[in-house]
């Protein structure tokens, strides 16, 4: 029995003397913490590639303050708990700032683990920027210093659907229905509380939170909301839930319009297809057919670069993220994520959707938001398809900027710079 | 009316989609004991396959083409596999489906990627089939419930009037007479484990384009078939089918009622808030509970009636 | 001849639990990056809870598929138990807050367990397996208690510091752990040796003979899911110091499936198996993924092979030796292991650059194209090249292991001959 | 003084079959009583009513003037009822001292106490170590159970049955399957173990039957068609019809 032990840990010892100082010196080290085995592994991936191309740019221009940005990827199995330990192994190898932004669980977790970490050991601070996880307690009660933004929250994109859904006289009933967890229910309470307020005369028919991720047939889902009589549908669904919602309504007849955060999220166009032509709608920060040069030049970059993947370019946060980093140790000539830290707050940024600034109370990236409708694409205001589908996504509206500012509860301690 | 009309239809082509995989469950359970964890990973690769084929040489080919391959690839599985760890026990014939369940996901993601494929209904069976008042109702179910009908009618037949059949229904109920009867048991199994894998690849077929055809997709129906096959009961294909529609039914009806505990309180003039105790637990609806009855039903019966609906004996 | 009971502590114990102390003590001061501090804290609680896995599985024969749930509501419990000492609302010391994960899972044993112990076999296994998804659906239901999909977080740093220890830096936390640890561990085998402990043994060879002397199975049954559950419990309560974070996957059932798969490749015939499994599982899972992405089709694997080929689990390889050790034979089987070893490094040579070609076509190519290195030879994975040498490799090891596996099976015998000549001498 | 064992109008079916058809039996303290009968003739089942592994259809058994019908069989073990089985059935992964010493662990009241070191338990190990040596198996005392020889496994049978100390012994063909010699040492060692206890038996090999029992019930197609000393059922002229004639004339050859 206790040879065993030795014999284990002999082993252990091995594989760890093997396992660290992989990463290189005199660079700037970007940790990217993703799920990047598992089910999930795709949408890690496309992330993966973004700060990749990112960094590339950068890097071809010389790098920052003399330095090349390297991008090492962890795997967090997108489990909250595996992402702190991840997290310790980057403090380990002397990693100061990391990027994630799929799943708010991971990302509350991580930022939790940050707080502790940074004022546990402070000269070993880390700065976190988080590219996607939209849970708004990240830049209100929960907030921290060091986490950063790039990505519009679920309030503020309610605020930013809402709006547009008020000015659109022809809806009078509306159907939530969102996945039964933390931020499926945020969507039913943002949705509920924003669109009542806006626009007193419409009627909520129908509030469904269901399981997430177990519904293999949403025909019965739509037969209820047939039967509510609604004509638009508010659902924060992604993955298949939203894939099956929107072939179940087709099916079914249901004439019924679908406001939706992922829509367009990795993998679910090709599932949707043709059944979500006209009726499908989505708020996200960015989307292939913005219009402007820029975006399209961006676009065509990122295929170009990346020729076999099916995926689009999608991230401009990841964008803006490395590009204020850079630009924030440039102009404190350091890499002392303290200092960075504070030259990022306010900072604006000129991003292909628009102007876009770092709001300094709470840490979020306030920038435009569009609403957008999943169409075919034809070669003008619907330029380029999603996943190489044939189907794209056509702006309806644009949110400006200042117009999705929301009330903060956020008091971080700010450290002296 | 018209939603109690339209959820019927749809349970019932859920319920018999379910009992096409469990079918091939209870088989395989009953007569040879292994409760096999990667049953829905056959109904996946029959989906995989069938979008693969499909793409090549068209639906109706790779409607007879991916049952076969599936089928196929469980008869190795029984000849390579479990029958080696045989001698071990069931635990360790469990554990071994257990494993493939989870080394077929990982292959499944690398060869086909993680995000769902684009496997379509066919064309020609891509419209709605009639109406029920505003509902339409779309033909590719109407489809779905033909071939498992036909499937229930051909299994029938195959059960009753084959000598492999006859002896296949001989050993549900009496799983050591087989052997005293001098038949080939191994061949006997591979053939039950080859069918009941063609089964579930089926309605991979049927079931992968009429929902969605992914990797996560074996371990969502997954936990559910073993309910069916628990709840009707060991050794019944009878009770595998009526476990399957009523366990269909269940989870396509309870979507429709938003009532909670909080509705009852109220009709009984209990008051209550979002402060009181287990509000949590209160306010849950019906609907919302869905996915978890069949769980719960499961466990009663299994507390009641260890033997399942129309089981014949137990464990 | 009056019977002598033996001594509770004779040399021979003393040492392996001396030893086993000394091993948990010294640990971090070899290994003291944090993350290896925190793989070893994992270890740790893992060891607890594949033991009490065990004490299902391997002592009384029952499989369970939701094991998790006790784990996850004694973390549970114990975080918002946590979390109201921080708060000031109830005085315990946090040393001892895995008492309070004990007694939740032991409260959750008391009540799941009347319903499950009815049953034994494949019947116990389902009815285990739905109790897991039912709590698992519910933890998403109810956010209040499980946080939603973020869990509850806690900070383990409350009250005033006793003797310096604040449980803040983690290698306080690894104490405590391996304390706990090393407390369960004895329990745990010393409740082997009681007659509740050896009926369990009786119930699992045969549950209807210990009904004719006078057991009730059920009883045995039940009573050895409720002690699991709360040793499963204290596991939970140590996890959810370790990570001040405790969340709702830690009830779900690939939590269950994990215990089972380290009980399993640990060994489930021995005390002492599942702990090899704990610790190499752990390092798999957490090691292993940082070198490779391909971690989870590797593991299947593994697990598959340990199956086919040693159900019995490494404790099982370990003392197959036993009898060959206590002739000394052990070294005339050392030079065909020696060269079954080659044979199987050869092979799995092959197998790795294969897997992980695919994987580099497959999902990483997009980002850093075909060019990779493996054994610390660069190739393109896009090349014809590689694929046939690495089949190549791979037929050639497999040749050899084949004709290892013979002068193994030849060595084995010959050994077997002179076990054989000196029992019967 | 109430019967050790009683049956009243016992009746079993299975579905339709009837298998135990109303048999009605006494059985006085420390009496050897055999059960003999043809193949099929509910014996086992009869063995199975008894210790409850099978419940009644319909009847009442007495144990020591208590009913025990529909009992659980621990609990019917623990008032002092115990059987052995045709088909060995101990614990196989267990070794020959640990089997008998489950056994014993009940009646000395140890029960499901998990505080308690079986090893420190010197009653028990004193019961389980004379218990192994009465049943010869003394060199095999830490062999596991499943790799015993077939005489072993049905010594061990014996030994598990009797440790608990009940006062009803069962055995169920006890010698089945066993060699001349074997069979010998098999009744001597049933008749040292069961001194001054109730035995009833199941048995094929007429030798044991006259050799060891007191009294002989003979059951033919689920009823008692006679009960006597062993002269009585030899000169029964229905038991000889029935099934002794044919079997009793072989065996003497």
């Amino acid at each position: 029995m206790i040879g065993q032990y030795i014999r284990g840990s002999a082993i252990a010892a091995a594989l760890f003397a093997v396992g660290m100082g992989a990463a290189s010196a005199n660079t700037v080290k970007i940790a990217y913490l993703e799920g990047l085995s598992g089910p999930f592994a795709n949408v890690g991936e496309v992330g993966l590639r973004h700060l990749q191309f990112a960094a590339d740019r950068i890097n071809a221009k010389g790098g920052v303050l003399g330095q090349k940005i390297e991008v090492i990827p962890f795997d967090t199995k997108t489990s909250p708990q595996e992402a702190q330990l991840v997290f310790k192994q980057l403090v380990d190898q002397g990693i100061r700032y990391m990027m994630q932004g799929n799943g708010s669980a991971v990302a509350i977790a991580l930022s939790e683990a940050l707080g502790k970490h940074n004022s546990r050991e402070p000269e070993k601070t880390v700065l976190y920027m988080n590219y996607g996880a939209v849970d708004p307690s990240l830049t209100n009660d929960k907030c921290n210093f060091y986490h950063f933004r790039f990505d519009a929250d679920v309030d503020m994109k309610m605020q930013a659907l809402t709006t547009y859904m008020a000015q659109q006289k022809d809806i009078t009933k509306v159907y939530l229905i969102n996945q039964d967890y933390a931020f499926g229910q945020s969507v039913a309470k943002a949705g509920r509380a924003m669109l009542t307020k806006k626009r007193p005369d419409i009627q909520i028919v129908g509030d469904d939170l269901h399981p997430l991720g177990k519904i293999k047939d949403f025909a019965p889902y739509v037969a209820k909301i047939k039967a509510s009589g609604a004509d638009a549908v508010i659902s924060g669904n992604w993955g298949n839930d939203i894939a099956l919602l929107i072939k179940a309504a087709k099916d079914a007849g249901l004439k019924a319009k679908f406001y939706t955060y992922y829509a367009g999220g990795l993998g679910t166009p090709p599932v949707i297809g043709e059944a979500g032509v006209g009726n499908l709608k989505q708020v996200t920060v960015f989307h292939s057919n913005i219009g402007g040069s820029g975006a399209a030049a961006e676009v065509e970059a990122y295929r170009k670069r990346f020729p076999d993947s099916k995926d689009d370019f999608y991230w401009t946060t990841i964008m803006t993220a490395v590009d204020m980093l850079t630009r924030a140790m440039e102009q404190t000539k350091s890499t002392d994520p303290t200092k960075v830290a504070l030259a990022m707050e306010n900072m604006k940024a000129t991003q292909v959707t628009g102007e876009a600034y770092m709001r300094p109370e709470n840490h979020q990236l306030v920038q435009p938001i569009f609403v957008s409708t999943f169409s075919k694409a034809n070669g003008k205001d619907v330029k380029f398809d999603v996943e190489r589908t044939g189907f794209g996504f056509q702006t309806d509206a644009r949110i400006e900027a200042k117009d999705t500012v929301l009330p903060t509860t956020c008091k971080f301690q700010r450290p002296k710079g | 009316m018209e939603f109690f009309l339209v959820t019927l239809l749809n349970s019932l082509s859920y319920g018999l989609l379910l009992f096409m995989l469990s079918s091939g469950l209870t088989l395989i359970f009953s007569m040879m004991g292994v409760l096999n964890f990667a049953h829905a990973s056959f109904y996946m690769l029959g989906a995989y396959f069938a979008f693969q084929t499909s793409q090549a040489i068209g639906f109706w080919p790779a409607l007879v083409v991916a049952p076969i391959a599936v089928a196929a690839l469980g008869a190795i599985t029984e000849r390579y596999g479990l029958r080696t760890v045989h001698k071990y026990g069931h635990v360790a014939e469990l554990l071994f489906t257990f494993g493939l369940a989870y080394i077929i996901e990982e292959i499944v993601h690398l060869i086909w990627g993680r995000a769902p494929v684009e496997y379509k209904i066919p064309a020609v069976l891509d419209f709605s089939a009639f109406s029920i008042f505003s509902t339409q109702y779309p033909a590719y179910r109407v489809f779905m419930m033909l071939v498992s009908v036909g499937m229930l009618i051909a299994l029938y037949f195959a059960l009753t009037r084959t000598r492999i059949g006859l002896i296949i229904q001989a050993s549900l109920t009496h799983p050591d007479m087989v052997e005293s009867l001098g038949h080939n048991v191994p061949r006997v199994f591979m053939t039950v484990f080859a069918g009941g894998a063609a089964l579930a690849g089926l309605a991979g077929v049927i079931g992968g384009n009429a929902f969605v055809t992914e990797p996560g997709m074996a371990a969502s129906v997954g936990t559910i078939v073993f309910v069916v096959v628990v709840f009707g009961g060991m050794g019944s294909l009878a009770g595998a089918f009526v476990a399957s529609l009523v366990i269909g039914a269940v989870q396509t009806f309870s979507v429709g009622f938003d009532y909670s505990l909080l509705n009852l309180f109220a009709l009984l003039g209990i008051e209550t808030s979002a402060d009181s105790a287990w509000y949590d637990l209160w306010k849950v609806t019906i609907s919302q509970a869905g996915p978890v009855l069949p769980y719960i039903l499961m466990v009663l019966m299994l507390i009641f009636r260890p033997k399942g609906l129309m089981g014949t004996r137990e464990g | 001849m009056a019977y002598q009971p033996p001594p509770l502590i004779h040399r021979k114990r003393l040492l392996t639990w001396g030893l086993t102390a000394a091993v948990l003590i010294v640990m971090p001061l070899i290994f003291k990056q944090s993350f290896a501090l925190s793989m070893m804290s994992q270890m740790g609680i893992a060891i607890i809870f594949a033991l009490s896995y065990n004490m299902l599985l391997g002592q009384t024969g029952m499989l369970s598929f939701g094991h998790a749930v006790y784990f996850g509501l004694g973390a549970f419990f114990s975080v918002h138990a946590l979390n109201a000492v921080g708060a000031g609302n109830f005085h315990w010391p946090v040393t001892l807050l895995p008492l309070i994960g004990g007694v939740a899972g032991l409260f959750f044993g008391v009540i799941f367990g009347y319903v499950t112990t009815k049953h034994s076999g494949t019947p116990f296994a389902m009815i285990s397996l739905g109790i897991a998804e039912m709590v698992a659906a519910c933890s998403l239901m109810f956010p209040t208690f499980f946080g939603g999909e973020g869990g509850i977080s806690t900070d383990r740093v409350v009250g005033n510091a006793v003797m310096g220890i604040t449980f803040g830096p983690s290698i306080q936390v690894y104490y405590l752990i391996a304390g706990w640890c090393f407390v369960c561990m004895v329990a745990m085998y010393a409740l082997t040796q009681t007659p509740l402990g050896r009926m369990a043994n009786a119930v699992r060879d045969n549950a209807e003979r210990a009904r004719f002397v006078g057991y009730n199975p059920t009883h045995v049954r039940y009573m050895m899911l409720m002690l699991s559950s709360f040793f499963a419990g204290i596991a939970g309560a140590l996890a959810a110091i370790n990570y001040e974070l405790v969340t709702a996957e830690n009830v779900g059932v690939v939590a269950s499936g994990n215990v089972l798969l380290m009980s399993f490749i640990g060994g489930i015939g021995h005390f002492f198996g599942p702990i090899i499994g704990a610790m190499l599982v752990t390092f798999i899972q957490s090691a292993l993924s940082n070198y490779t992405l391909a971690w989870l089709l590797y593991f299947g694997l593994f697990f598959l092979v340990m199956i086919l080929f040693a159900p019995g689990g490494i404790a099982s390889l370990i003392t197959l030796h036993k009898p060959a050790w206590e002739v000394a034979q052990v070294r005339k089987l050392v030079p065909s292991y020696i060269v079954a070893g080659l044979a199987g490094a050869v092979l799995l040579v092959g197998v790795i650059s294969l897997i992980e070609m695919i994987y580099q076509v497959e999902t990483k190519a997009e980002q850093s194209g075909t060019e990779m290195s493996l054994f610390g030879i660069g190739f393109d994975a896009a090349t014809v090249m590689p694929w046939v040498v690495s089949v190549c490799i791979l037929f050639v090891g497999a040749l050899l292991l084949w004709m290892a596996s013979r002068y193994v099976r030849s060595s084995w015998t010959q050994v077997a001959a002179v076990i054989n000549a000196r029992r019967s001498a | 003084m109430p019967a050790a064992l009683e049956l009243k109008a016992v009746h079993k079916s299975f579905g339709k079959t009837a298998i135990i058809n109303g048999v009605d039996l006494a059985i006085e303290k420390g009496e050897r009583h055999a059960v003999i009968g043809p193949n099929g003739a509910g014996k086992s089942t009869l063995f199975n009513l008894i210790s409850g592994r099978f419940p009644l259809s319909t009847g009442n058994i007495l144990l020591d003037g208590q009913d025990i019908t529909g009992l659980a069989p621990n609990e019917i073990n623990r008032r002092g009822l115990a059987r052995s089985f045709q088909i060995t059935n101990i614990f196989a992964k267990l070794s020959v001292y640990e089997n008998i010493r489950c056994a014993v662990m009940w009646s000395m009241g140890y029960r499901y106490s998990f505080w308690k070191r079986v090893a420190g338990l010197r009653d028990v190990a004193d019961r389980a170590q004379s218990i192994v040596d009465m049943i010869n198996l003394g060199r095999r005392r830490d062999t596991l159970a499943g790799v015993l020889s077939y005489a072993e496994l049905r010594a061990l049978e014996i030994g598990v049955t009797i440790a608990g100390g009940a006062n009803v012994i069962l055995l169920d063909e006890p010698t089945a399957g066993m060699s001349n010699t074997e069979t010998a040492d098999a009744v001597a060692l049933i008749r040292n173990v069961t001194q001054g206890k109730t035995l009833v038996m199941v048995e094929h090999d007429m030798s044991v039957v006259f050799g060891l029992a007191d009294r002989i019930s003979v059951l033919v197609y689920g009823q008692v068609i006679a009960t006597g000393t062993p002269e009585e059922i030899r000169s029964n002229k229905a038991v000889q019809e029935a099934y002794l004639g044919t079997e009793a004339t072989e065996e003497s050859e």
